[in-house]
Formats: C-alpha cells, structure tokens, sequence
C-alpha cells in the first residue's frame, strides 16, 4: 500500500511574501493511505504550504499534482471541490454560526431545494458522538470552548474528506483521550485510502500514527523519511538543523512549603454556572499545574484569577491581602499575568505590530501618560525575539503575519517583559516546536528559581509533569484532588481525572 | 421556552405595540386598522430597501447607495416611459437589470480590489444621482394608464384600510428574503461573510461570488424600491428618497441586526420600518411640533427606543 | 376648524418666516393647525398628508417639496372629500380639480424680473457669474430659466461661469472665491447673479475679501429679498432682490373659509410677490416690515 | 527618502499624496496660475491656500473622525455638533456676551457634551455606533435650530470673526487652528500611550479586555475629542460667514470626514490611524471640490465627477489595481 502513486504532488514550491521568501522549491508528495507527517520549527512554512496546496495563497513558482493531474486551485471552495479538505491551524470556524451549521456549510442537505435544517442538525449530532462530544448542535458555536471547537473542525474536515485530508496542528488543545480518538478516526480513514498530512509538534503523535515523515527548515525541504527507520534524536536534529541539548530531564525539586510565603490564595472563590468553590494556594517560586478533561472549568478558574470574570463568592488573598478583581487591570496592577487559550480571538491584536505587541503588558501597567521611550519598546521586543528565538525578520512587522506558534512566542513575550510575580499560563506551548519548547520550560524554571510563580493549565500531562510543584485536578468544574510529590505523575493524573 | 437568541427579536415587537398602543390611547383615529395599514403602504418602498440592506450588513458591509438607486430607477424608468412611449412591463425589468448589474459592479470592486464597503457604496450614491441628475435635472410626472391601474389595484380591509399593490409587492418581497435568508445556501453564506470572512473563505466559500451577489441584491431590490416608490409619486425625481440609505440602516439595526456583521433577521428589518414610522405617525398626529421639537422629539423616541430595548434584552439573557 | 399642514422642512430661514406665519394666521383665526415638518422628503410630505386624510382634517395646506409625485395621494383626499390647497411651489397633476387652487410666487417671473434690471443697469453687456440653488430643486430651474430666457434677447449679457451653491451661505462665500478666481481675480466680471439671498449675502463676503466692492465693481442681483438682503441693499452692497413673500398662510386660509361658506370655483395660481426692491426702496420695506 | 520608502509601513504614506499631487496637477492645467502663491501686506494669499483654508473645516473633523474610526465606530453626528456649537456661540454674542473665552468655551463646551453623550451611548450603553451617533445627529440640528429659532443669526464681533476669517504669521487663522489641533492630538497620541490602547480597542476588543485596557473609557474619550473638535470647526463655519446657519452649517460635512480618513487609508473595520493622511484625505476632498468649480463643466456633473475622482484615487491605493496596472504596462512594452 505505501508504494502507491502519490495522490498529491508537489514540486518546487515557491511562496513569497513581501520581504519574506516563505518557501523555497519545496518538493511534497501523499501517496494514498498514508499517514505523512509534515515537521518543522515555528515558522518553518508547514501552514504555508499547505495554504498553497489549498489555494488560499497562490504559489509564485511549481507544480501541484493531484492524481497526475495539474491543479491550480484558486480558493478552499476549488481545493474542496477536488477532494482536498483541510483543517487549518487556528480554528477556522464561524462563531455566528451553530454547530451544525458550521459542519455542513456549503454542503447542507436540501429538500425541495431548500436547506433541511432538521436532517442536518440530525447527521450533525450523528457525526459528533464518534469524538464523544454529545452536545447542542443548534446553539452558536461561540458558546463552546476553544477544544471543542477545535474538535468540530476536525470532525467537519474528515466528513468532507474525499482524497486528502490535512490536518494543520489539530491537537494542539486536545487532551489525551481526545486525541486517542482522532487517532482512530485517520486510522480508519488510511484503511479507506484517504491520504492525511497531519502537522503536528508533539514527537510521540508523529511516531504513534505517521507512516512517512517530511521535515522543513527555513522555508526549505530537508527531506522525507520513513516513519520506522528515523529516530527521535535524527528527527530532531533535522528539525533543527542541529543537536538538542539534553533536556533536563530531572523533576523540579519538591519545595520546602513552610519556608516558602505563599503568594496566592483562593477561599471558596467561585462563580455560580461556571466554577464550584475552589480551595487553592500558589507558592512564591512554585509551579501549580491545573489538570483536567476538556471543559472541566480550568480556563474558567484562570479567568477568575485574572479578574476577567468576576468571583461571586470567597476571597481571594494575594501576598497578604486580601484583594477583590474587578478587572484584568487590578490583577495586572498586582503583578499578575495571563496568557489566554484562545490566541486568536483573545490574544493577538492583529494589525499592530510585534514590538508593540510585547511592551503593552508593561505599559498598561505604567499607565497610558507614561509612555514607555521608542529604545526602551525596541529593547524589551528584541529581548524576546531573542529569549524565546521567535522567527521573524522584522519586529516592525504586523503580528498577524507571523507563523502561529511564533505568535504563541509573542503573547509569553508581552507577558515576561512586565515582570508579573504571578503569572497563569492557559495552554502556554500551543503550537510551539520542540526546540522552543525546551527553551521557554527552562525559561520557566529559571524565572520560578527568581521567585516567580506560576499557574499553568494544560492538557499535556507530560508537560504539566515537567513543571510542576503541584498539580490540581479539576472535574465538572470543581476541584477534585490535588497531587504533590511522587504524585506527579501522568499515571496518578490520569487516575485523580478519572476516579468517580 | 423560546430560543434566546430570538428575545431581541421579540422584545423590539412588544415595543413597537407598546408605541402604537399608546398612540392609540392618545389620539382619536390613531388606533385604527387604516393607520396600521398605512405604515406598511407609506413605507413600502422603504421596507424593500431595508431588506435588502439586512443581507449586506449582516454580511459585515454596508451599502450607502440604495436610496439614490431608487432615484435614479425613478428617473430611467419615467425617461422610458414617458419620453420613448415604452410600456412599463418592459421598463420594469431593464431597470431591475440595470440595478442588480450597478450592485454586482459595486460587489467586484468591494471583493477585488479589497475596498471598503461605506466608500465604494459612497462613491455609487454619488454616481446614481449624478446620472440621475444628468439624464434630468427636473423631475419628470409618469403619466401612464398602467400605472393608474396598479394604483387602483387593492383590495379594502375593514374599517378603511387599504391593501395596495405596493403592500402586497412589500409582503412578497418579505417572505422571499425570509426564505433566501434562512433556507438557501446563499443565506447560510450570507452569514458566514459576516461572521468572520477569512474563516468563511478557509471554509470554502466562494467570497467573490457571494459578495458580489449580496451586492447585486441589494441594489435590484433597491431598484424594486424605486419602481414602488414610482407607484406612490406617479414621477421620477434625481433628488428623491435623499437620506433613504441612513432610515434604512437605522430600521435595520433597531430591528436587531449588528453592524459589525453576523448576527440578525430580515423580520425584525420590518418591524424596523415599523418602528419608524409610527414615531412620525404619532409626530404628524401630534401636530404641533415646531420643525426643529420634532427632529428633537425623533432624536429621544430613537433614544428611549433604543436604551429601553438594550435594557430589557440585556436583563433577559 | 382643522387645518393639516405639510411644510417642507426648515432649510432656510425664508422657510421658517413661512412656517411661523401659518401658524401666527391660523392661531389669529383660531383654526386648529395640525403642522408637520417632512424634512425635505416627499415620501415623509405623502404620509402626513394620508396621516391627515386618516384624521380625517376639515382642509389640507402642502407646500410640496417637489412638483411631481402628488397625484395619488390627491386622490385619496378628493375621495375623502378633504379640500386642499397648494402653497409655494407648484403641483403637475392631470386633474386640475385634484385642489382647490395654488398660491405661489412664480419662479420664472422672478428669474425674469432679475434678469431685465440687469440689462436696463448694464446696458445690454455684462459678464455675469451665476450662483445656482440646489441642483434639480424648482426654484433653481425656475429662476434659471426665467433669466436665461433675457438673456437669449440680450446676447451682450452672458452668464460666464455658473456652479451651484446649494442655497446656503458658507456655500456662497465659498463658491464665490473660487469663481473669482477663476476668472482672474475677477476684473472682467460685471455682475453676480444668485438664486437667493443667503448665497448673495455669502458671496458679498468673498468679494471683499477678494479686494472688490460688491454692489458697485460686481452688481449683485438676487431673490428672496429676506431683512438680511433689505439691509444688504440698504448700505449698497446688494443692488436688487426681487420678493419671495413668506406670508402664504392668510391667503390660503382665506380660500378654505371661502370653500366652507360655498365658493366652488377659484383661480388656479393665486400669484404671490415679486416686488423688486433697490436701493430705493428697500429701506422703507424694512422699516415696514420691522413695524409689523 | 531611499531609507524611507524601503520600510514598508511608510508606503502607505505614498499614495494619498500621489493622488493629491494628481489632482493639484490637473489643476495646473486647466489654470496655470493655481500654483501662484503671492505676499500681500504679510499675508500669503493664492488658490493653494484657498484649498486649504476651505478644507479646515472637515479637516478638524477628519482629526476626531480617526480617533472614533480607529476604535472601530464612526461618528454621523459631527456636522450637527458643528451646527450646535455655532449656534450656542452665535447666541452667546446675540445676548451680548463680548468676552471672546467665554464665547469659545461656550461653543467647545456645547461640542463636548455632545460628543459625551455619543461616548457614553457607545461606550458605556454598548449601542452600535451608527445608530447611538444618528440620534444626535438628528435631534443635534433640531436644538440647533431651537437655539436660533430657525432663523440665521449674524452677528458683529470683529475678535470672533478672526476664528474664521483673520490672519495670522501670515495664513489664515483656520488653517493656524488646524496645524495647533493635529499638533496637540498627534501629541496627545503618540507621545503617550493613549493613541496605541485606541489601536489595540479598534485591532481586538476582547484582547485588549484581557489586556486591561479600559475600552469603555477609550471609546468614551475619542467620541468626546471628536465632539471638541467638531465644536471647533462649527465656530470657524459661523465666524467665516459671520452668522450661524444652523440649517445648513456641516449639512453632509460627516460623509466628508469619513470619506477623508479612508482615503488617508484608514480601516473603517478599526486599529491603524494617522492623523497626518486623514488630513491629506480632507486636502484631496477639497481640491476635488476647487477642481470641479475651476474646470467650469455645468454643475449637474459635480456628483458624477466626485465619484469618479474617488474610485480612481481608492484604486490607485489598492494593491491589486496597483499589480495590474504595472503588469499592464510590462505587457505594452512587449507587445506594443
Ligand atoms: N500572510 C503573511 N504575510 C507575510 N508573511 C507571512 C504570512 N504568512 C506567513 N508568513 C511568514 O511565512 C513564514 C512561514 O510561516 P508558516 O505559518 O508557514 O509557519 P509554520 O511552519 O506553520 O509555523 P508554526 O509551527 O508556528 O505554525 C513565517 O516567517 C511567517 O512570518
Ligand atoms: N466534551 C464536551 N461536551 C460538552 N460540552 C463541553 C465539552 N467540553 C467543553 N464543553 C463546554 O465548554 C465550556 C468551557 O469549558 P472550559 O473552557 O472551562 O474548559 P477547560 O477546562 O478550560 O478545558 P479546555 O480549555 O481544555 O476546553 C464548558 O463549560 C462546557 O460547557
Ligand atoms: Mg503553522
Ligand atoms: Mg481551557
């Protein structure tokens, strides 16, 4: 089966964009049946080419292939019409729209020639119980969270599937058992032949479904690899065109909680609808993971934290006193911080640019009169671009035009400049490559070992393992344990998640 | 339980009888079927308009040229009619044509060269009634026997009031834009457009085609307008139905939907219109208001309409 | 008795005289007027109009925005049996019963009466600049017209350069110092012709400012002659205006009262003003009207 | 200059320009003494100082108009803010006020509060611009006229009229307001923060909410410096003709100043401004108006030239006409 002709082609792919040459002669190749990874840094061009495969931007130079044949698609509708679907890196999807209607746009079912809703609302419902989400498909799609959006992306990509299917980072917000069951659906799909190119920063997806691997660096194609034959320390290398340091591997080290102050506390804080009262403490220099399935209110208490929803009950008591949020400023004016989930729609301001996007943080916290000096902004942008190594040429450049995981790079960036002692990580390493990865882990270390704190919501049990003092396990929006120690370990996690 | 998302929708409606109930109270002849039938035959022309402004800002844009498309097919079609004897069953629809080929022009520049709706539409305001401005200044009388007989065309309803082609034509045109809006697949992209048009492109949708439709409709039921407004004045007039375009928008926001695009009804469109007029009904029943109390007068009923339906639709939800 | 009154709107202060004086007329009368202001829009005039056939008023006043578009509407209220008079500008209906009759000053004959003092003071040569209302509104057509038809006999007397100013004065001003400048300064010019005062009272400022005297290096002829212009003739700054009286109210009203006790027949176009005040008259006009 | 045109973000300065020195240029042809400035007793006087001394008025407007476009609303009620502001000034000296601050913060004051009401509908009642700014628009002419009883007040007070037609280091006194009031805003914009928390408000409510930046408090600022500003040019309107028109006085000027920050580039969907090309904006408006009137073509053709000016100009700015029309060109070359 792996030695089919390739469904799609691609050769000497050219994309330029002004002052960036985003790919450089790229050669691609599907075969059917197959799962192909598409790998490399942030900003390498994986989103790029695939867009250009899609035709969402038009390529300045190349040949695309499908079935032999050359295709010049000109926008998704095209691509999708030749059984090319995609699933594209930010959640693509209209909030305006319900569920079902998202999932079926351009495909509704027709009676009379007019749209069924009942029938489509019906299959809609249908097709999402294979994800185990057992939700109103009526309602708007705003009013569902960022993961379950990204599910109903995924599962309206694969239901228009015809030939391809590509997946751009479609785990990045899913938690292990979600994942598990995307895994089984392309599974199912590479038995009925369907070509998948899936990209993805997480090594160990790569290695669990992939048969073939591509790997870009700089805009250009290092080469293709068989999934079996590579290994992880190869991969790597070619990711990053150059060893990666071995990672610390060790556990942080367990805190002496009696000599440390505490920084934050939480007394009963909740809010009816969204969060039962939860108990919790945050150390000076300590690290508090927040673990959880998909909607089990883990956002929805970092909000809390932050004074973008306000508590309706408890006290929340931070360095001594007791304090009452009403804002994201008065938890900002306090040292506090927070990096959203949804990048998109709550992190980035598109059109302005890289450094101010970094020194806002800062400047809203020295409030709008004292406007930080020209230097002073480019000294805090450079610093990031350099500490968390974000890829862009150019700090003047508009943020939306960076790749999504250096964007990911930006919002940390904005955050570390205005130096919170508490800072609430939701999903911190969404769509960020390996290497960066590493990188912003020892950061984080480095910055708790200063004093910093840090609560981190994430549905990477590995990842949660690496950081954390602590780890808080939420359920149906209340807290159900809270692990220390030896705990901390994805086996005792996953046990705390599931326990009744 | 009714949908939330329908409680705007309903709330504007309890207003609407609020205001006309209270008109009622107030003065004699005022709660009559005869002036309930009178807003929908006095604003006919500008209900059509509206609806078709729903689809453009629902869509996300806005279309400042609807109320000198209405002129200027006033002005064609009376230059037809009158000066080359044509029938107005012919005129109708090459003005109908020349409308829905001005909008989907309007559409390609918006989607093509990447211009922004409020000045493309601006600039075609322009360039309608400077057309109509050029083929006549003055304004020219229709006098046809058709047109006779589609003013006679009607039937009565108790206590006075009037059913005429213009009302009939409003309630088709109506039911259409429902059906369009909420049963077809050009509605379904209609508000995909307006929730977030990159994400509608990476869906699929075929933008330049659907903006350039949304464009096209709005300016043929602009045109339809025009030849109904023609109905009501027997005349075409390049300075006719100046500031439409602004009661348009108006009627459609207060019938719920938002500017910035994605969300709201065609109904509440009409009850939009509605609202309208029944604030000038109640002016001109009223009667002795200086010009300047009632601009002033308009300005706080708009007001108090629109913070009383904020209120009562934000405490619902 | 009932009155409905459809005005126009308030877009100038010659408007607002008119608009004042039908109520001074009706309260002094004691007719209950029912007033509604359309704000320039035929559309909002044809639904006060059914909204007064719905209140079923004893007589109906429109003062139309534009000519055209009235027959229907005129149906209704003959089908009511509602009497209706026309004010100010005219109406085109097929059917001349449709009101009772039209009291109008008569646009062309102003354009007319400027035109003439212009060719008597000039002599037959001049190059004058036109300063035109609102493009398509009746009063410029009329009065364009009217002046225009002078001119055809008068072939010394040319309108040189003609834009509109849209019946206001910043407009006029504005206007005023582009067309001088465009026609060097305005040395060759002779004479500025405006469709109404406000636009004349804008442009006196811009030829001052322009280092001429209006009234005497540029003769300015206008309409309206409002108390702004009277005392603009009076300290020679205009030369002419010719009237446009605001005063419509009595006579219209007279005409209902007479229709009530059984009059049936009466003249079609009651012609209302059209004196022509100079400098020699103007003054007195004044005192005249500022005694009222 | 070399340096400057190879940062892309100064591009977008090019195009206003060029279409403001097209439109200049064809006015040179038609009169050759367009360009002719001269010195009288100290004064600079010419056709280019016309230009701008007409355009002052939507200029001002345009200043606050991009300050509320930047946000992502729009402001429909400045031109009756304008006639409010001349009308309550005008007032002001009909009941025999002489003191020429009180008059003018009489006129500012009327300006502000309108522009607050706007600013607290948007901001704090979170009604959409359009229609929280079309009531004052409407109900803003009609107190306008109340204060003038419809009529139009003139008046004769020589240190009022300065505002609008006296000189000063040689210019008139309008276009002095205009360069004092971009000086102060751009000030207030860039030299603190304040111009970049309007930005990220207009590029992304909800990050900014997140953020911490307050936008109700932003939004309810730009509306009231747009009042202020309108308030400014509705006294320079009143003092030129010396009288207070409040019928006619900023009738439609709203679209003007609209039209003036987009064709500066500015996004009406909010996020990036620059003062300095909604300026250009009302400068190109204006000597499209300058052009139509030198040219002598009979004015039932203003509108149809007006929109024609604009599509071409909005086209010159888009990139894809701007591709076209070069690939156009290659094209000529090869075959022609
Ligand atoms: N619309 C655009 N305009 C300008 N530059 C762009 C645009 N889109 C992408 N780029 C640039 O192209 C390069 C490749 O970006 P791309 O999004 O393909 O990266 P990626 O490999 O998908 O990275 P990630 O893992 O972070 O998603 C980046 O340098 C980016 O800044
Ligand atoms: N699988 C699901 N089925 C139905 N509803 C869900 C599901 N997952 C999430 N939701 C809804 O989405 C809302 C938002 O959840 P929230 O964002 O607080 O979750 P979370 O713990 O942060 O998880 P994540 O961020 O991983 O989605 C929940 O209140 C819930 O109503
Ligand atoms: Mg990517
Ligand atoms: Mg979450």
């Amino acid at each position: 089966m792996s030695h089919s002709n390739p469904v799609l082609q691609l050769q000497g792919i050219h994309k330029k964009f002004p002052g960036v040459h985003a790919l450089k002669g790229v050669d691609f190749s599907l075969r059917a049946g197959e799962i192909h990874a598409l790998l490399g840094e942030n900003g390498a061009g994986k989103s790029t080419l695939i867009k250009v495969m899609t035709g969402v931007y038009r390529r300045d130079g190349g040949s695309i292939r499908l079935d032999g044949q050359e295709i010049f698609p000109t926008n998704t509708g095209d691509a999708q019409a030749l059984g090319i679907s995609t699933v594209y890196q930010e959640v693509n999807l209209l909030p305006n729209l319900t569920v079902a209607q998202n999932i079926y746009l351009g495909r509704e079912p027709k009676r009379w020639g007019f749209i069924d809703w009942a029938t489509a609302n019906r299959k809609a419902e249908d097709l999402l119980r294979d994800y185990e989400l057992d939700i109103d498909v009526t309602q708007p799609l705003s009013s569902y969270s960022i993961a379950v959006q990204q599910l109903i992306a995924i599962a309206r990509g694969v239901d228009i599937s015809a030939k391809v299917l590509i997946l751009d980072e479609p785990t990045a917000s899913l938690d292990a058992d979600e994942v598990q069951s995307l895994f089984r659906i392309m599974r199912s799909l590479r038995e009925r032949g369907i070509g998948i190119v899936f990209v993805t920063h997480f090594l160990d997806q790569v290695y669990a479904v992939c048969d073939r691997i591509t790997i870009l660096r700089n805009a250009e194609l290092v080469g293709e690899f068989e999934a079996a034959t590579l290994t992880r320390q190869q991969l790597v290398g070619h990711m990053l065109g150059k060893e990666l340091a071995a990672l610390g591997q060790h556990k942080p080290a367990e805190l002496d909680r009696q000599q440390r102050d505490i920084a934050l506390t939480l007394d009963g804080v909740g809010k009816p609808g969204s969060l039962e009262p939860v108990h919790l403490s945050v150390a000076k220099g300590e690290v508090v993971g927040l673990a959880g399935l998909l909607g089990s209110g883990r956002t929805e208490l970092c909000r809390l934290i932050f004074g973008v929803d306000k508590a309706q009950s408890g006290t929340i008591t931070f360095n001594g006193k007791v304090v009452h949020l009403k804002s994201p400023k008065d938890a900002m004016l306090l040292g506090i911080g927070l990096c959203p989930e949804d990048r998109k729609h709550d992190g980035i301001l598109g059109p302005l640019s890289i450094r101010e996007n970094i020194m806002l943080a800062q400047q809203i916290k020295q409030g709008w009169w004292r406007y930080i000096p020209h230097a002073q902004q480019v000294a805090m942008a450079e610093k990031a671009v350099k500490d968390l190594s974000i890829a862009t040429s150019d700090i003047e450049k508009p943020i939306e035009q960076l790749s999504g995981g250096n964007q990911q790079k930006v919002i940390l960036g904005r955050w570390l400049a205005a130096n919170p002692s508490l800072l609430i990580l939701d999903e911190p390493t969404r769509g960020i490559d390996i290497g960066a990865h590493a990188e912003i882990i020892r950061l984080i270390r480095q910055l708790c070992a200063q004093g910093l704190s840090l609560v981190v919501a994430s549905s990477e049990l590995e990842e949660l393992v690496a950081f954390s003092n602590k780890v808080v396990v939420l359920r149906d929006h209340r807290k159900v344990a809270e692990l220390h120690g030896d705990d901390i370990h994805p086996q005792r996690i996953m046990q705390a998640i599931a326990s009744a | 339980m009714v949908n939330r998302k329908f409680i705007p929708l309903i709330v504007t409606c309890c207003l609407f009888f609020l205001l006309f109930g209270i008109g009622a109270a107030q003065f004699e002849g005022f709660g009559s079927s005869r002036v309930f039938f009178n807003l929908l035959s006095d604003n006919a022309f500008l209900i059509i308009a509206a609806i078709g402004m729903t689809f453009v800002i629902i869509s996300g844009g806005i279309d400042l040229s609807v109320g000198a498309v209405i002129a200027l097919t006033g002005v064609i079609a009376s230059v037809l009619i009158t000066q080359y004897g044509w029938h107005p069953l012919l005129v109708f629809p090459v003005v109908l044509l020349l409308g829905t080929l001005f909008g989907a022009t309007m559409g390609a520049l918006i989607h093509y060269y990447r211009l922004q709706p409020f000045i493309v539409t601006l600039a075609g305001m322009f360039l309608a009634r400077g057309l109509a401005s050029v083929i006549s200044e003055e304004s020219l009388p229709i006098d046809h026997e058709f047109y006779n007989e589609v003013a006679s065309f009607g039937f009565m309803l108790p206590g006075d009031a009037w059913v005429g082609s213009s009302t009939l034509i409003c309630i088709a045109v109506l039911i259409a834009a429902i059906v369009l809006a909420h049963f077809t697949r050009f509605g379904v992209r209609v508000y995909a457009m307006g929730g977030d048009p990159n994400s509608a492109g990476l869906m699929g949708i075929p933008q330049a085609q659907t903006t350039i439709r949304i464009y096209a409709l709005s300016s043929f039921l602009a045109a339809l307008a025009g030849i109904v407004y023609s109905f009501y004045t027997f005349s075409g007039y390049s300075l006719a139905a100046v500031g439409v375009e602004l009661d348009a928008i108006a009627a459609v926001v207060i019938g719920g939907t938002l500017l910035t695009g994605g969300y709201g009804y065609v109904a509440g469109t009409l009850i939009g219109v509605l609202i309208m007029g029944v604030v000038q009904t109640y002016i001109s029943f009223e009667g002795t208001l200086s010009s300047w109390w009632t601009k002033i007068v308009i300005g706080l009923l708009l007001f108090a309409f629109i913070a009383l339906q904020r209120v009562m639709s934000r405490t619902r939800h | 008795i009932t009155v409905g009154f459809s005005q126009v709107g308030s877009e100038s202060g010659w408007r607002t005289s008119f608009s004042e004086s039908v109520k001074a007329e009706a309260e002094k009368r004691g007719i209950t007027l029912k007033f509604s202001d359309a704000q320039q829009k035929q559309e909002n005039q044809i639904k006060a109009v059914r909204s007064f056939i719905a209140q079923r008023v004893d007589a109906i006043v429109i003062a139309p925005v534009v000519e055209t578009g009235w027959q229907p509407v005129l149906m209704e209220a003959k089908r009511a049996r509602i009497p209706v008079v026309i004010v100010d500008r005219n109406v085109s209906v097929s059917d001349q019963s449709l009101y009772l009759t039209r009291i109008a000053p008569d646009f062309e004959l102003e354009g007319q009466k400027a035109a003439n003092w212009l060719v008597e003071k000039t002599e037959g040569q001049c190059n004058v600049l036109e300063l035109q209302g609102t493009v398509g509104s009746s009063a410029a057509i009329g009065r364009m017209k009217g002046f225009n038809d002078v001119l055809k006999q008068n072939p010394g007397v040319k309108i040189v350069r003609s834009q509109t100013a849209e019946f206001t004065r910043a407009k006029g001003k504005e206007v005023m110092e582009s067309l001088l400048k465009a026609e060097g300064g305005g040395k060759n010019v002779c004479a500025l012709w405006s469709h109404n005062d406000e636009m004349a009272l804008g442009a006196i400022q811009a030829i001052r400012e322009a280092g001429l005297k209006p009234g005497e290096d540029i003769l300015v002829v206008s309409v309206d002659a409002v108390d702004d212009a009277l005392k603009a003739i009076a300290d020679g700054s205009i030369n002419v205006s010719v009237e446009l009286s605001p005063h419509l109210g009595g006579p219209a009203f007279d005409v209902i009262e007479e229709h009530r006790k059984g009059k049936k027949e009466f003249d079609k176009w009651i012609r209302m003003g059209g004196a022509v005040y100079t400098s020699e008259n103007a003054a007195q006009e004044l005192a005249a009207r500022q005694a009222k | 200059m070399k340096t400057l045109l190879s940062n892309p973000a100064s591009w977008r300065y090019v195009w206003p320009i060029v279409g403001l020195l097209l439109l200049l240029s064809i006015n040179l042809i038609i009169s050759p003494e367009f360009f002719h400035l001269e010195i009288k007793d100290g004064r600079v006087y010419g056709s280019l100082i016309d230009v701008m001394l007409r355009a002052a008025p939507v200029a001002l407007l345009a200043i606050g108009m991009t300050l509320v476009i930047a946000t992502g609303g729009v402001d429909l009620s400045v031109g009756s803010i304008m006639a409010i502001a001349g009308a309550v000034a005008a007032g002001l000296i009909a009941a025999g006020v002489e003191s020429l601050p009180l008059i003018i913060g009489g006129g500012l004051l009327a300006g502000l509060i309108g522009g607050m009401i706007n600013g607290a509908l948007v901001g704090y009642l979170g009604i959409q611009p359009i229609v929280a700014t079309l009531i004052l628009m409407v109900a803003g002419r009609g107190i306008a006229q109340l204060i003038n009883s419809g009529q139009i007040v003139t008046f004769n007070h020589d240190s009022f009229a300065f505002l609008g037609s006296g000189y000063f280091l040689g210019l008139p006194f309008p276009i002095i307001l205009v360069i004092i009031t971009f000086i102060a805003v751009q000030l207030l914009m860039r030299r603190t923060a304040l111009g970049l928390y309007i930005e990220s408000v207009g590029a992304n409510a909800s990050a900014s909410h997140y953020l911490g930046i307050n936008a109700r408090a932003i939004k309810f600022s730009v509306y009231a410096i747009a009042g202020l500003c309108a308030a400014l040019a509705g006294m320079i309107a009143a003092a030129d003709i010396k009288g207070s028109d409040a019928n006619n006085a900023g009738l439609w000027l709203e679209l003007d100043a609209i039209l003036a920050v987009v064709i500066g580039g500015a996004s009406l969907m909010g996020g990036r401004f620059s003062l300095f090309l909604s300026v250009i904006g009302a400068l190109i408006i204006q000597s499209l108006l300058v052009t139509i009137i030198m040219s002598g073509i009979p004015p039932k053709y203003n509108l149809l030239i007006k929109a024609s000016a604009i599509i071409i100009i909005l086209l010159l700015q888009s990139p894809r006409f701007q591709q076209q029309l070069s690939g156009l060109m290659f094209w000529r070359k090869r075959h022609g």
